[in-house]
């Protein structure tokens, strides 16, 4: 079914029509950025565009796109990069041994299933 | 004959290249040598590797016995369909890295030290996939590691690299030593460590309940015991895996890694984790095997931690800004849609939807291909751009380096549309695959899912190929650098990435055939029937 | 639902599954000293306390039981180079199981070898970093 | 207390109660069992059991016949190990060594006290016989070639605590190249080894494996089990052998580099450049 020729055909132009839109919108958007250096504010870095741009605290138009993802992730962001991926080696234990804890969990129900079942 | 011995010999005669290495570090003082010797070694294991694929892939599953012994009682490399497959791929990328490093480590001293290890790598990476005895699988996957962990701190002086080091081996001797610690319940209970013939314990002994003549039948609750080792073997492989809550090492290990190792590490090392959960839970606990409400909750664990780890690579990859560490970000994400890809095979897929589960299944295997192919070939031209660039890793530095050299801008392009899912690419129809699998077992939301991650990880893509080519800076270029034969080595693998799209009605025909050698219940019987008359034919002699 | 039941519940058969309860208690400590300890010397302390509780466990697998007071179990370990029939099947059936003890062998063999890197590796940050506290060793993030 | 340590203690407390269960209902069967698993009664049967000559090991120790012919691929994956983990070693401390030549020390003057040093060189014979003794015996009595090699590797250790570290290297002249010579002519005779039997049937035009010890009824032919009547059983003597050399050399490798002045280390790391 999904290798039906034309079904494919079509699928496959589409997505590399799509792509290359985006591609391009993308590229137009971020094309040319005036750079106004500010290096108190490190942010993190969403799209194509310098550093130096995301840290403007008036956003560019044709930032925008990113600066409304940006706004919209803010929090997501910070937990992703500042709580998760903090490079402490114990707070990785932590995530690592609950879903070891999860894992044992899955085994002990397991367990009782079958013992409750007179295995 | 011949043909058998190549699948025993390929592992344990790398072994002896690497032994003898480090002498030759001390004695010989031409660093060509090394090149030389180290290209050579990987040219016979890429030979051997393809030969013992295309022997499998036309007279069936082989097995080679160590030291004339029946199986159980010694070990035995079980070469199937994906082992095979596996192999090879892993085989002739070693063999364009290796060629890489001679051009990456020009002028360094400890070379010797450096492609030891690479040897190391290579030697750990096809015993895994190759053996079928579950605790030489943990042996294979200690020297995997140690020499992993070697090679990601080898630049000693960078603090970085140190500790990326020490993070990943400090927990990855926690993970092997679990698994250990799992066989010890696998054997006390089952009463020995090969795969086939746990398979068949598991799996085939209720409707036939024929002791082996070596390892007889349960020596404990094989339901206790099944539940404690696969919830630490599990833990193990999704440690080398780098799935979603064990990932965290692979971010800081990759981009520190010489560009070389960062490009095996990512590109085949994760590799070998699926590997070892996919010949768990598919021939292992097998499809029909007893213990199938643990499987399946099992199953679906690894499912929420495929699309965990493909939605938050997606989303740090997008803000990094090192071009290394941006593509280690897209190895957790693309090895989380494979494990979308592998934790299809539920009881109740199996048995309701069986289209379903061969689609997932050959996605994730057909993916993992994939992605090998396109993250080595990334890596390996990241490591040309940043030494055009002077030796720096940020994007903003490297600064639209790719415009002035057109090839590898070209096979950066491919690498990218590969790992995107650009249509006359690989990852596109692996990652059709996958969709499709979903939508027949009727969990749309897992399809919209693995859209979702790929819609992600394009602002990353964009990102890496903006800095790298289109952006107008002034990189200060190396016009020193002379970048001739990376450049040959990544447009090749930029060709494979190509070939395994524009091929692919062939290619999927493979990969349903790979599935059906190991994840089917005929597959599976016929795993354990290539190591029973294995069995039988070296005891015959003997046991009258 | 039958518990463990321990043959001959003596002083000997107490002590066995008390031996066995501590080694998976001590699986569990160990674990909670390599996740939560910030030196990584106790890490890699704590990392032996891992590995050698999983190899006493192994061992602990592989053990026999008395048969009886007059015949205990041995090592496996024939004391005649060359043995008649009976010789081998007496010995096969008061041997202790060789296989565990092998693998054993092996991992610890293997254990030490990644502890040998390790301490190097800490030695290394200790050189770079002048701690071996985890928590300032984190250099590399997000 | 976060909530992640609550977490965490919660798992860890899961994974406790998860062992338990295992114990309590037999996931590692009966403990302690009268009998042996049926694998282990294969083995004790036939590590020397000269009635079934297609399928024994002729080595009365199992453990020792398990680690160098049932499972010889294991130990030499092992020794693998082992060797990156040296090689790890060498490549961390790369281009830290002692001083050249070391003419301008005193060498005498280093160390502990006189009666502690003559005590010392007596010891050593005794520590390098009782080890050569483990290792040449490890298919008889338990022990073997790795337990050997690092007894052996005390006597070096020794001589470094009690003598210094200089006169190890340039009165004893155990430097990093000779450890590595030594090393590698260990290494490369168990590799030689486990290939000589697959060569030996290449040759003579007959079936053989890679780690074939003892004749096997698909593949006559095999090593000698005994050499002048006295048991070897074939491979297992020159494994043990190599395997003592080649452990001992590591062992020594490794305590020369932990031995090297941290001054020493410091100067070389300083300001080295390093590859992206």
């Amino acid at each position: 079914m999904f290798l039906d020729p034309l079904t494919a055909t079509l699928i496959l132009s589409g997505v590399l029509a799509f792509t290359a839109l985006i591609t391009w919108f993308i590229y137009s958007v971020v094309k040319s950025n005036p750079t106004n250096v500010s290096e108190e504010f490190k942010e993190p870095y969403l799209a194509g565009e310098p550093t130096s741009t995301l840290s403007r605290i008036d956003a560019p138009s044709n930032t925008l796109f990113w600066g409304f993802i940006y706004g919209l992730s803010r929090k997501l962001y910070h937990y992703l990069r500042e709580r998760m991926h903090s490079g402490i080696l114990n707070e990785w234990g932590e995530y690592m041994s609950v879903y070891l804890g999860l894992l044992s969990l899955i085994g002990l129900l397991f367990t009782a299933l079958i013992l409750l079942r007179g295995g | 004959m011949i043909g058998l011995n190549s699948v025993g010999v390929l592992v344990p005669s790398l072994v002896g290249f690497a032994f003898i290495l480090p002498l030759l570090g001390k004695l010989i003082k031409n660093v060509k040598f090394f090149h030389i010797y180290a290209a050579l070694a990987s040219l016979w294991a890429a030979i051997l590797a393809t030969y013992n694929a295309y022997l499998v892939f036309t007279a069936g599953t082989q097995v080679y016995p160590f030291g004339g012994w029946p199986p159980p009682l010694g070990i035995a490399y079980e070469l199937d369909k994906l082992n095979a497959l596996l192999g090879m791929v892993t085989a002739l990328v070693m063999l364009a890295i290796t060629i890489y490093s001679a051009w990456y480590l020009k002028d360094y001293e400890g070379v010797a030290y450096y492609y030891t290890l690479l040897l190391g790598l290579e030697v750990g990476l096809i015993g895994c996939l190759y053996t079928g005895d579950a605790f030489n699988l943990f042996v294979m996957l200690e020297v995997l590691s140690i020499s992993a962990y070697a090679l990601v701190g080898f630049y000693r002086s960078k603090p970085e690299a140190v500790e990326a080091a020490i993070k990943y081996g400090m927990f990855g001797a926690v993970a092997t030593t679990l698994y250990f610690v799992g066989l010890v319940f696998i054997y006390a209970t089952f009463g020995t460590l090969n795969m086939a013939d746990l398979a068949f314990k598991l799996t085939f002994y209720v409707y036939y309940p024929v002791p082996n003549p070596f390892s007889g039948t349960f020596f404990g609750n094989p339901y206790v015991a099944s539940a404690v080792a696969l919830a630490l073997a599990l833990w193990a492989f999704t440690y080398k895996s780098a799935a979603f809550p064990n990932h965290f090492w692979l971010p800081d290990a990759h981009p520190e890694a010489p560009t070389p190792v960062s490009a095996a590490l990512s590109g085949l090392v994760v590799n070998v984790g699926v590997y070892a959960i996919v010949r768990f839970l598919y021939t292992i606990f097998g499809p029909s095997a007893f213990v199938v409400q643990l499987r399946d909750a099992v199953l679906i664990a690894l499912l929420v931690l495929g699309i965990a780890s493909g939605l938050i690579g997606a989303l740090m990859m997008v803000v990094q800004e090192d071009i290394k560490r941006l593509l280690a970000y897209s190895t957790i994400s693309h090895i989380g849609l494979v494990l979308v890809g592998v934790a299809i095979g539920t009881s109740s897929t199996l048995n309701q939807n069986s289209l379903a589960y061969v689609l997932g299944l050959a996605g994730g295997i057909y993916h993992m291909v994939n992605h090998t192919l396109g993250k080595a070939l990334l890596f390996l031209v990241s490591g040309i751009l940043i030494a055009l660039a002077g030796g720096s890793r940020k994007l903003d530095d490297i600064g639209g380096v790719g415009r002035r050299y057109p090839l590898v801008s070209l096979a950066l392009f491919l690498g990218v549309f590969q790992l995107l899912g650009v249509p006359p690419f690989g990852g596109f129809f692996s990652k059709l695959l996958i969709y499709s699998a979903y939508m027949e077992a009727g969990m749309p939301y897992v399809s919209l899912m693995v859209i979702l991650i790929s819609a992600i990880s394009l602002l990353g893509y964009v990102k890496l190929i903006y800095a790298s080519v289109f952006k107008v800076g002034s990189p200060k270029v190396e016009q020193t650098t002379k970048v001739s034969l990376p450049t040959a080595i990544v447009l090749a693998l930029g060709i494979a990435c190509l070939v395994t799209g524009l091929a692919t009605t062939y290619i999927t025909s493979m990969m349903f055939d790979v599935v059906g050698s190991f994840a089917t219940p005929q597959g599976v019987y016929d795993y354990w029937q290539s190591f029973f008359n294995t069995l039988l034919n070296l005891a015959s002699g003997v046991m009258r | 639902m039958r518990f463990l039941k321990v043959r001959n519940m003596d002083i000997n058969g107490f002590l066995f599954v008390f031996m066995l309860s501590t080694i998976m208690l001590n699986l569990v400590i160990s674990l909670y000293g390599v996740f939560a300890r910030p030196s990584l010397i106790k890490k890699i302390i704590a990392l032996t306390i891992l590995s050698d509780s999983g190899n006493v466990l192994a061992i602990a697998v592989g053990f026999r039981d008395w048969p009886s007071g007059w015949s205990p179990s041995t090592p496996p370990v024939l004391n005649v180079t060359s043995p008649k029939a009976s010789d081998v099947v007496s010995f096969a059936r008061v041997a202790v199981d060789p296989l565990p003890q092998a693998l054993v062998l092996t991992a610890v063999v293997i254990g030490l070898a990644v502890m040998l890197f390790l301490v190097f590796l800490t030695l290394q940050i200790y050189r770079l970093y002048g701690t071996t506290d985890v928590r300032k060793v984190a250099k590399l993030k997000g | 207390m976060r909530l992640g340590r609550y977490l965490q203690a919660f798992s860890l407390v899961a994974l406790a109660v998860l062992l338990a269960v295992a114990l309590t209902y037999k996931g590692l069967g009966d403990l302690p069992n009268p009998a042996v698993r049926d694998l282990a009664l294969w083995y004790l049967y036939t590590t020397l059991n000269p009635e079934v000559p297609n399928m024994t090991v002729m080595s009365p120790e199992a453990v020792t016949a398990i680690v160098w012919d049932y499972r010889g691929l294991d130990t030499l994956f092992e020794t693998m190990v082992f060797f990156l983990a040296i090689v790890g070693a060498l490549a961390i401390m790369r281009g830290i060594t002692l001083n050249e030549g070391g003419e301008g020390l005193h060498i005498e003057r280093y160390g502990l006290s006189l009666i502690t040093k003559t005590a010392t060189k007596l010891l050593v014979p005794l520590i390098i016989g009782v080890s050569a003794s483990i290792a040449l015996h490890g298919h008889l009595t338990p022990g073997g070639g790795f337990q050997g090699g690092s007894a052996a590797a005390v006597a070096p250790l020794l001589v470094l605590v009690i003598f210094s570290t200089y006169y190890v290297v340039f009165k004893l002249r155990l430097s990093e190249l000779s450890m590595i010579s030594l090393r590698t002519l260990g290494l490369m005779g168990i590799y030689m080894t486990s290939f000589a039997t697959l060569i030996l049937g290449l040759v003579i035009g007959v079936n053989a494996y890679i780690f074939q010890n003892m004749p096997k009824a698909n593949a006559f032919i095999g090593l000698p089990p005994a050499l002048g009547g006295s048991l070897i059983s074939g491979t297992l003597f020159f494994f043990n052998l190599f395997e003592f050399f080649a452990v001992a050399a590591g062992f020594t490798l490794v305590f020369i580099l932990l031995s090297i002045p941290e001054v020493k280390a410091r100067e070389v790391l300083k300001g080295e450049e390093h590859g992206h």
